[in-house]
């Protein structure tokens, strides 16, 4: 079983296969690798955004990812499971997290994945700020459809 | 004495990222009564605030929380990660 | 629109992030990339398995590949698509195919990307062949769980 | 001529990868039943196979699927990739 950080909050991008690659290691039997990477739009509620800001909760972010992390392990048969989030100032195209997670069957992967996504969005304190063209400055709004889609993983 | 943290625009609204006061209140909502006499300005932002997100010592917590002296209490908006 | 080749059928091996980048060239209002890796895992059936052989139809896989990534983008609202598929032999931890998904927003490319793998499963001409360490050949049975995997799809 | 492709299991057991047969045939069905009356490992491996899987041009088809002149037409076992 290789011993890498599961979770991951830093200011520097991240290289998919880098990390595939860690995820993967000392696993023999892993059949299936799901990635989601969310990366900056150039366009929120209309506007062309300049610069995408991450704030975030020191220590409670790293307390909350694992949480959802080991949660999804709980839920599913996975093999390994990774988080990474980024924080700081951020350009439209960068990329902003990765969750990647290994399974011997797809199904399990593919759920798991799209889990963390869900609940991370709602339930790790991390706030994003955007800078538009003409320099106005505003703190994005959450989502409705965000909650809705942590509410469908209700057991 | 509690430490307590404002983040993204809570800090901003309030002009502090955190402080410490006497671990007086035995419930998340008690510290909140006393931070909202300090004005509407405080009121309106927290107490008032239907979306208000409260952690305690890190954790999700809500107003009916209970805390004691040494206990981190963070108020912050909907969170928007991801 | 970046103009790359969509569906791949190659003997070479890929690289996760730079295939990913072609993914999202042009695509300025990316939010969510959603890939999947498919591997060889040392066990199948409770045998270890030493080699792996993959044949396919060539003409029909790549029609068959492009029906099933044409019918992803009728259903969901996707920014750019992609599977690539491996043919001949490989080792166990070798990567065997690759579909990558684009979206504005994530639900989209998670289902989108998980409906490629359900289809590709049972609807594209690909037979897999495993050696064990004694020496036995033998073809791969197909799963009746990928067939159910299929039919959750159906509208 | 009709055009016909065996694929994995199907190549090895049946020892052809393809052949060439004259276009007689109006349906997969009838194909089937001139195969299946070169033997009984013919029979077994194609026309009473239920899990035989059949392309016609390189898309999926049935037994019932017509068939004409220069088509290609293809057997094989349930798919296995991915």
């Amino acid at each position: 079983m290789a011993d890498f950080p599961f979770i991951k909050v830093q200011r520097e991008d991240f290289d998919l296969t880098t990390e595939v690659a860690k995820l993967r290691a000392g696993h023999k039997n892993i059949g299936a690798v799901v990635s989601f990477v969310g990366t900056v739009r150039d366009i929120n509620e209309g506007d062309e955004v300049s610069v995408l800001e991450l704030e975030h909760y020191p220590g409670m972010t790293e307390k909350a990812l694992e949480k959802i992390r080991l949660e999804a392990h709980d839920r599913w048969a996975l093999e390994s499971s990774m988080i990474i989030h980024r924080i700081g100032k951020m350009l439209p195209s960068d990329q902003i997290v990765l969750v990647a997670v290994s399974s011997r069957h797809r199904e399990n992967a593919f759920h798991a994945a799209h889990f963390i996504m869900d609940y991370l969005k709602t339930n790790a304190p991390f706030w994003k700020k955007e800078t538009l063209p003409d320099g106005e400055v505003r703190w994005v709004d959450s989502r409705v459809s965000d909650k809705e889609a942590e509410q469908r993983w209700t057991k | 004495m509690v430490n307590i943290l404002y983040f993204a625009s809570f800090r901003e609204m309030l002009g502090q990222a955190n402080e410490q006061l006497p671990a007086k209140h035995t419930t998340v909502s008690e510290l909140l009564a006393e931070l909202a006499s300090r004005g509407d300005h405080w009121k309106v932002a927290l107490e008032d605030n239907v979306n208000l997100q409260i952690a305690v010592n890190q954790d999700i917590a809500s107003r009916e929380t209970a805390i004691k002296a040494g206990d981190e209490v963070a108020f912050f908006p909907p969170v928007t990660g991801g």
